[in-house]
């Protein structure tokens, strides 16, 4: 018998969604044995690259880092029965994992995630403030937000995700354009500075709180979820893997919607994500891994995965076709279509970002020097500075 | 003769006028309770309040002001609903207050209802509506974690780490800190230098290095590669050496003079005599390897080799930050530690002392 | 029975030599005592003896055989420590018994030796408390019994009573005597207390700076030292020691001293000698004695009396003697020597007589 | 401890019974390998266990992280490395002016170092204050002494990631601090969002956490000392005050500095405490040289191991020269 | 000069109380000695009078002030410690000036008193060493001379030789009488040692079970005790204690003993009574003595002779005899006891008789 072994990380409750998927490929593949390793994020990000370089790695992993450990990544094509359906259903994504455009697959999306803004309507409604509609700026929202605030004496108008990638949607939609011409890197340029300067002022003028993006250094991630849930901040910008988390801890406690990405000068764009779960190089069972990602990606268990853990799905098909969720909160179903409707206005840009195997360089280069500029130890011209030099000298070590 | 009184005074006014000279009650006397009851305070109090902290649930979590102790939304069997309904002290209009029953919330607007009378509804606006709350822990901040994954399997883990890793340290530590107290030898101070050196390398900054060779040597995903690397601890070596020291050199000679073999000197003569070292040793590592967090989330990737700490933090994600969980799995961790402590909290304190050193 | 034989040993630190070629034969069944200033070397000697220390030269031979280089454990001697080094977790039982564990002896045999050994010194009441409840004379005999048991070829005690205070010293002292008589081992002692080594020893052996001074029997050494150091040393309060010129007569002549000597006393006039005499050997006399002296400090101890007086010229003198004595400070009194108990050392320190017919 | 029939006592001895066995078993071996090579080699193989693990688990990753820092790239095996010479160590002191790090190349590794020596400067010298009054405290005649001894003992046995979690829970926006603040009338403090107060909570957590040591170190030394000479001191009229400017001070000395030498080298190991406290911010604020060295080699996408690895070499050096220090401050105390 | 008065000072220790009202007078430049068995309260009665420790009941006056509630600082006393109690980390000099400093006294001032204490002492060489580097008889000057710096009313001292090995304390104590006779203040010494207190004090305090017994001059003391635990505690080795019997005659009747006492004696036929006869006051006689005993143990210590020997029926009885007798273990003896030296004590304890004509 073989053993497969699956690194894993859970947000929500998608592992045991998963578990009972592979309960059942067990069932069906007696000779097979899947063994689900639930370790936490930090384990994911931290651990997980240093294993697979050692050659310790598990056969398959969920990731986050969609390109940077793809030189791990086993291409599943030879072992795979139906290639094809494999291009057709996740051909977008695919290219995600293997940066270098060969074409590979080594797997699929757990989930597809968009970025977004929710909103606590109720506040809107206590307030008896206009919810700017769609085609709002950012600059709408701000003023709105702040009007609520300030009306029901909520302390945080606004709130972010402390994380790069939450702002590059917004960024895009500023006219930043994140790559020269050649496809390298270049982060700072005049929509970039505009989104920095925007995010800056609003610190200071308070329509976000410091507690998020001054209160922690580097490139530490921070969620005002709870904030969020506790009717503390009037938007909170963060993204669809939030719905299954709020139908929980929210509930019925106010009316939480998700609304369109707001716009810039450039676009009105999220950032897509996601995570994939991948297969490795360094398995020793490349068949039998081929086996079970084709098991999970049957139509059947990919619609049943994505509607139990009420994830975006990752495979066109199904996107096309629309899944079940498994929720009869109308905030939930709500917002999963707000998100859902929101994939196609994605800025190409946005793509491009997410399949580059170093974006988290460049969002942990922002994000950092970003909240050092916030809290006063660089002014933001140095910041834009610090900010292309830690890009350059990161990729340079890479290159080395 | 105020001061003989002072003397066989009883109780805890005898304690709070007890001091050290005689005379006058000085103001060191005064100082020292009052620093003592703020120390008290300041030392247990976080402690207790983590610990309350962790039986509320996650509103009762993010209140404020929070509250002192845990508690719960009372909510009532209402005739006509299945399930039970969630009290509130509702504020009319007229200025007098009822207890109503929260059918659904709408906008700006509960739907409630009087238990007493339950057909009619009434319409209530939020604000106006104060939860109702009793005592009430909230055990399933517990018990949800412990169930999302192999709790005993995981408990085996820890404590097969924690008692064989400690058991490892203790033999090769007082071996070697009875090499280095009780012979003269060539090379004696090259190696307490060593020791002396190493004690000083925080782990956190060699982390890889050390995880290359424990993959070289095979051992990632086994409990040995989490056993082994902390097993050699200069603190351990120093710490017992300089009690060893202390030893007379007599009984020593008396032990050979008796027949006894270096081996023998050395179990049955040298570690009985130093059971306080040992001990602070033995509650130091207990310490450490049952909290050890970082090193086996690097080497241990499979489940059924998971320590407490690994599994425990399996449910911090990518986006969540569950206070209650953090809570109720801090409190959890405490505990053999808070047990180590009550049973051995003396041999601390006459070991350290004893010692000298750490 | 176990006879113990130095043969030149000599010990060094490094460059410092501390035992400078040592030759002492102790007997079978003797009782033998070391003594000597602090730093003399006892200890130092003992330790080899036992296999403590090694021996840079010279030889080491107990029953004949050779033992320089065999370990202490298996040289069969016990030795007794100064701070007893009693393993302070055991019980005086186990504290006991653990050299005879050591050797893999049946619990049965052991069992018996143990109580044996603890009805002789009565310590059975104490054999399961821990040397810690125990009073310094209990303890004392623990490590006597410890020693016992394993019914060793000989015992080496280390001044195992120094720790001791002064009354339980007496008892113990007397005790170890009657145990030398009862089991008759060969023993040897080291001690600086002066009435030990008198009281307990057949032999005493007196080392300074790491060489044999004298080696004799307590009263031999007490009456005929041979040379000043000894003299000085054995016998509290100290022998009085004046250092004299021979003049005709033949008298010895210092200060306010005269001593006039019996014909034939082996003394070359115009020679230094130093006379010695002993605290009790002095009369006071009416009328012209040998020494005239002022009383500067007298002790009255009821039974005996100790005058510490001044002379012109010369050292302090003690004199000592039995019953109370009426004496003042500041008295002045005439000395007589008894010249039977008289001690001639000459200018090298080495004896010219001692004790003379009575002038 | 003396009891030996109590259950404490049975349970230690049916505990203690496979370790006993063990080292029943180790004798044979033992007893060989001291006929054959005698007491003179019998250090070296009660050494020789400790020092394969510490060859093996200590000193070798030392040399590889060594061997890191010369290296660059992100390579895992130092053979795949490539070889940069001193490349890292410039890279990390390539600066405009050493007392600025915003002129600096590498500005988090200044920022690092003078945020560890500001939170030394200041942990380490209230740290020894707070010690050394719960010290003396203690060791005045006071009732429930023992109590109070293992009150202020207690923190030293939570992991420093569990005191982060108190206190941050105390500390918190909506937090115990700052609810008991809004009842006394006073506004509410974003603790973690003032560099300043972010500081003064870093310190504050870790004296909490390592006081209960030190002070029994200090204890130690306090009942050391013999009471007969504060009698003298009494005899000799005099105050309070001079016994123990003049007394209890100087004799003091030598624990004082064990004490000195110790927190010091735990200052500049701070990490993890603080790391789940602040997160290192706001901004920098926090983040202490141990941290950027585990940020720079770990969580860092770009996992840069051999610029982590030099700035660790400089961070040992660091370390070095104050266990010199210790090792002569305590020659001397042996010594004089 | 200063005069210490006791009266019925009482000090209880939570419930016990170990001082029974002790009334005394200390006499101005008297020397007083507390001698006393182990735990019978001499260093707390020391204590009391330096004001370490507070008294329960009872006044203490110092030249005729109460000082019961006057702290030690202002009493102007000085104490001697066991230990010492030197300031480690100070030099001799610093400790010598520790307590003048205390007081704000002009360095110039301090410096002549510590200089003219230090000559005094012969510890001006050493004034700038620390107190480890000293021997323990330069320590013991150094606590000395700190009490005298201070030119207290009067010292305390608890014990100061018993640190010291036995030649030191001999030198030491000779040394104390010195100073006693040079600067004549009023001192209390605490000792346990019989001989420090014969030749040391003025005056004798026998203390017993926080008691005093009897206050005596030493010599009075040993020739006269009032009760059988003066009789026993005084003198070394003790006193022969035996109980007797009165016959007609009268005579002493116990064992092997028969003692003819010269008619008028202080006894009733018939009544108990114990006799008391030190060790020198036995002789050794032809024919029939007293007491007919066997020798058990004799110790020679060349100067005198003590001979411990067991009779049917009675304690053993201890001889002292000057010179050396040639006297064998096991040999019989016939003792003749003097009567002029014979204590006599009722069933009480308390003295009958001390001495009779001779019989
Ligand atoms: N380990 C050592 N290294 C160097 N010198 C030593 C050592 N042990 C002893 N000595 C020296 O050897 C000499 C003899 O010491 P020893 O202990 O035998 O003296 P002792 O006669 O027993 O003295 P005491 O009566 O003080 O015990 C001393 O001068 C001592 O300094
Ligand atoms: N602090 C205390 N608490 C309770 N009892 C005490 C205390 N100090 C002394 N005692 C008791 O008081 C009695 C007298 O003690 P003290 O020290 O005066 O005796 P001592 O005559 O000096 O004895 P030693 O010759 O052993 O020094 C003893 O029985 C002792 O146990
Ligand atoms: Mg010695
Ligand atoms: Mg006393």
């Amino acid at each position: 018998q073989t053993e497969l072994r699956m690194t894993w990380y859970n947000d929500g409750n998608e592992g045991e969604v998963m578990q009972g998927i592979l309960d059942r490929f067990e069932e069906a593949n007696p000779d097979i044995s899947v063994t689900l390793d639930v370790v936490p994020y930090q384990a994911i990000l931290e651990s997980l690259p240093v294993q697979l370089a050692a050659g310790d790695g598990p056969d398959i992993a969920r990731v986050t880092d969609l390109g940077g450990l793809s030189e791990y990544y086993l291409d599943l094509t030879p072992h795979l029965e139906d290639p094809e359906y494999w291009r057709t259903n996740f051909g977008p994504f695919l290219n995600w994992l293997d940066p270098t455009g060969g074409g590979a697959i080594s797997g699929f999306m757990t989930q597809l995630t968009v970025t977004g803004p929710y909103v606590n309507k109720t506040l809107f409604e206590q307030a008896g403030v206009e919810m700017p509609g769609e085609g709002a700026t950012w600059d709408d929202w701000a003023a709105a937000t702040n009007e609520v605030a300030s009306a029901l004496d909520i302390p945080i108008p606004m709130a972010w995700d402390r994380s790069g990638h939450r702002v590059f949607g917004p960024a895009i939609s500023m006219g930043a354009e994140l790559f020269d011409e050649e496809g390298n890197p270049a982060l700072v340029d005049e929509g970039m500075r505009t989104m920095a300067q925007m995010l800056y002022d609003w610190h200071e003028d308070g329509t976000m709180a410091k507690e998020l993006w001054g209160s922690v250094s580097g490139s530490t991630y921070l969620g005002a979820n709870e904030e969020f849930a506790n009717a503390q901040t009037v938007l909170y910008m963060s993204g669809s893997w939030q719905i299954p988390q709020f139908a929980t801890t929210i509930g019925d406690a106010f009316d939480w919607w998700a609304v369109p990405a707001p716009c810039g000068p450039a676009a009105c764009t999220g950032m897509p994500g996601g995570a994939a779960l991948v297969a490795m190089e360094g398995t020793e069972h490349p068949e039998e891994v081929a086996t079970l990602m084709e098991f999970l990606t049957q139509e059947e268990n990919l619609a049943e995965f994505y509607g139990e853990t009420l994830f975006i799905p990752g495979h066109l098909g199904l996107a096309e076709s629309g899944v079940e969720f498994a929720t009869d909160d109308p905030r939930a179903a709500h917002a999963l279509a707000t998100f859902a409707a929101a994939v196609p206005s994605i800025s190409p840009i946005a793509y491009e970002a997410q399949g580059y195997a170093n974006n988290r360089v460049m969002f942990n280069a922002f994000i950092s020097r970003l909240g050092e500029a916030i809290v006063g130890e660089l002014t933001l011209d140095e910041a834009f500075d610090r900010m292309e030099q830690d890009v350059e000298q990161q990729l340079a070590e890479q290159a080395r | 003769m105020a001061d003989a009184t002072a003397q066989s005074r009883p109780g805890v006014l005898a304690m709070l006028t007890a001091r050290r000279g005689r005379g006058k009650l000085h103001w060191t006397d005064v100082f020292s309770y009052i620093y003592l009851g703020l120390g008290v305070l300041l030392m247990f109090g976080p402690v207790i309040w983590l610990a309350l902290s962790s039986f509320k649930t996650p509103a009762g979590l993010v209140e404020f002001p929070p509250t002192l102790l845990p508690l719960g939304q009372i909510s009532v069997p209402v005739e006509g609903y299945d399930d039970p309904l969630l009290l509130f002290s509702v504020t009319t209009e007229t200025g007098e207050t009822r207890e109503l029953a929260q059918i659904r919330r709408i906008g700006i607007v509960r739907q409630m209802v009087d238990p007493a009378a339950p057909d009619e509804r009434i319409d209530v606006p939020i604000d106006a509506a104060e939860p109702i709350r009793e005592f009430d822990m909230a055990w399933e901040n517990y018990t949800d974690p412990l169930q999302r994954f192999d709790f005993t399997r995981y408990l085996w883990n820890s404590v097969v780490v924690t008692v064989v890793a400690t058991a490892i340290t203790l033999l090769i530590n007082s071996m070697a800190a009875y090499g280095l107290a009780i012979y003269d030898f060539r090379g004696r101070n090259g190696i307490m230098l060593l020791v002396i050196g190493t004690l000083m390398i925080p782990i956190t900054v060699i982390l890889v290095p050390v995880y290359l060779v424990v993959t070289q040597m095979g051992l990632v995903n086994s409990l040995w590669a989490v056993i082994l690397p902390g097993a050699a601890t200069p603190t351990g070596v120093f710490l017992l050496r300089q009690y060893m020291l202390t030893i007379p050199r007599d009984l020593i000679e008396a032990a050979r003079m008796d027949k006894a073999s270096e081996w023998a000197i050395y179990w049955k003569v040298v570690m009985p005599l130093a059971m306080p070292a040992l001990a602070v040793l033995a509650i130091f590592s207990v310490m450490w390897r049952w909290n050890d967090f970082l090193w086996p989330l690097i080497v241990l990737n499979r489940s059924e080799v998971y320590t407490l700490q690994v599994g425990l933090n399996a449910f911090q994600g990518e986006l969540n930050v569950q206070w209650h969980y953090i809570l109720a799995m801090t409190v959890v961790t405490l505990i053999p530690v808070v047990v180590v402590f009550a049973f051995l909290q003396r041999f601390i304190t006459t070991g350290i002392a004893a010692s000298g050193m750490k | 029975m176990t006879e113990i034989r130095l043969e030149t040993i000599r010990k060094a630190y490094g460059d410092v030599e501390v035992i400078h070629g040592v030759d002492l034969e102790v007997r079978s069944g003797e009782f033998v005592v070391f003594v000597g200033p602090s730093g003399c070397g006892k200890s130092t000697l003992l330790r080899i003896i036992a296999g403590l220390e090694d021996i840079t030269s010279g030889s080491l031979k107990i029953d004949g055989t050779e033992v320089n280089h065999v370990t202490a454990a298996d040289r069969g001697l016990s030795m007794v420590f100064q701070s007893y080094a009693l393993y302070p977790h055991m019980t005086v039982y186990k504290n006991m018994a653990f050299g005879l564990e050591n050797s893999r002896m049946p619990k049965a045999e052991i069992d018996a030796r143990v109580r044996e050994a603890a009805a002789m010194l009565q310590i059975t009441d104490y054999l399961n408390r821990r040397p810690k409840a125990l009073s310094g004379g209990q303890r004392q005999r623990v490590a006597i019994g410890r020693a016992i048991v394993r019914e060793p070829r000989a015992f080496l005690f280390d001044e195992p009573l120094s720790n001791l205070d002064a009354e339980l010293r007496v008892t113990m002292r007397k005790e170890l005597a009657a145990l030398h008589a009862k089991i008759g081992g060969t023993m040897i002692y080291v001690t600086h207390d002066q009435i030990e080594a008198m009281t307990l020893a057949d032999r005493i052996v007196v080392l300074q700076k790491g060489r044999i001074e004298q080696v004799g029997k307590p009263l031999e050494l007490y009456n005929r030292p041979q040379n000043l150091f000894v003299a000085g040393f054995i016998g509290s309060p100290r022998m009085n020691l004046i250092e004299t010129t021979v003049t005709e007569g033949p008298a010895l002549v210092s200060g306010a001293a005269r001593i006039a000597l019996p014909p034939g006393a082996p003394v070359t006039p115009g020679a230094s000698v130093t006379a010695g005499f002993r605290p009790e050997h002095l009369d006071i006399v009416e009328g012209d004695g040998d020494i005239a002296v002022t009383v500067t400090f007298a002790e009255q101890l009821g039974g005996e009396t100790y005058l510490y007086c001044a002379a012109e010229g010369l050292p302090q003198i003690t004199v000592h003697r039995p019953g109370q004595l009426p004496v003042e400070k500041g008295q002045a009194l005439s000395l007589r020597l008894d010249r039977k108990q008289l001690h001639l050392f000459d200018a090298d320190g080495q004896v010219l007589a001692n004790g003379l017919a009575n002038g | 401890m003396t009891d030996t029939t109590g259950f404490g006592a049975r349970a230690t001895r049916v505990v203690t019974a496979p370790l006993r066995w063990i080292f029943e078993a180790l004798d044979k071996p033992f007893q060989a390998l001291q006929r054959l090579g005698g007491i003179g080699s019998m250090p070296w193989w009660f050494l020789l266990p400790n020092l394969l693990f510490f060859g093996g688990f200590v000193i070798l990753p030392l040399f590889i992280n060594f061997g890191y820092s010369l290296t660059g790239g992100t390579r895992l095996f130092l053979e795949d490395r490539t070889y940069t010479g001193t490349e890292q160590y410039a890279f990390l002191f390539d600066c405009g002016n050493y007392a600025d790090p915003t002129s600096c190349r590498e500005d988090r590794f200044w920022r690092g170092i003078y945020n560890t020596a500001t939170f030394i400067f200041f942990q380490v010298s209230f740290l020894v204050l707070f010690s050394l009054v719960t010290a003396l405290i203690l060791n005045r005649k006071i009732r429930a002494r023992g109590f109070f001894r293992a009150v202020f003992f207690f923190p030293v046995l939570l992991s420093p990631v569990v005191v982060a979690l108190i206190w941050k829970w105390i500390l918190l926006r909506d937090g115990l601090l700052n609810a008991a603040l809004v009842g006394m009338g006073f506004d509410r403090i974003l603790f973690f969002v003032s560099p300043e107060w972010a500081m003064f909570w870093a310190i504050f957590v870790s004296i909490w956490a390592h006081m209960g040591f030190y002070t029994l170190i200090l204890l130690a030394g306090l009942q050391a000392i013999p009471p007969d000479l504060y009698e003298a001191a009494e005899m000799d009229g005099t105050s309070k005050e001079r016994v123990f400017w003049r007394i209890t001070l100087p004799l003091l000395w030598p624990n004082m500095l064990v004490v000195i030498v110790l927190a010091l080298i735990k200052g500049v190991q701070v990490f993890d405490e603080v790391y789940v406290l602040t997160g290192g911010g706001p901004g920098t604020a926090t983040q202490f040289i141990v941290q950027y060295i585990y940020n720079t080699g770990f969580t860092n996408q770009v996992q840069n191991f051999g610029l982590a690895a030099a700035a660790s070499v400089v961070l040992g050096v660091v370390l070095f020269v104050l266990t010199l220090v210790q090792l002569a401050a305590t020659r001397r105390r042996d010594g004089g």
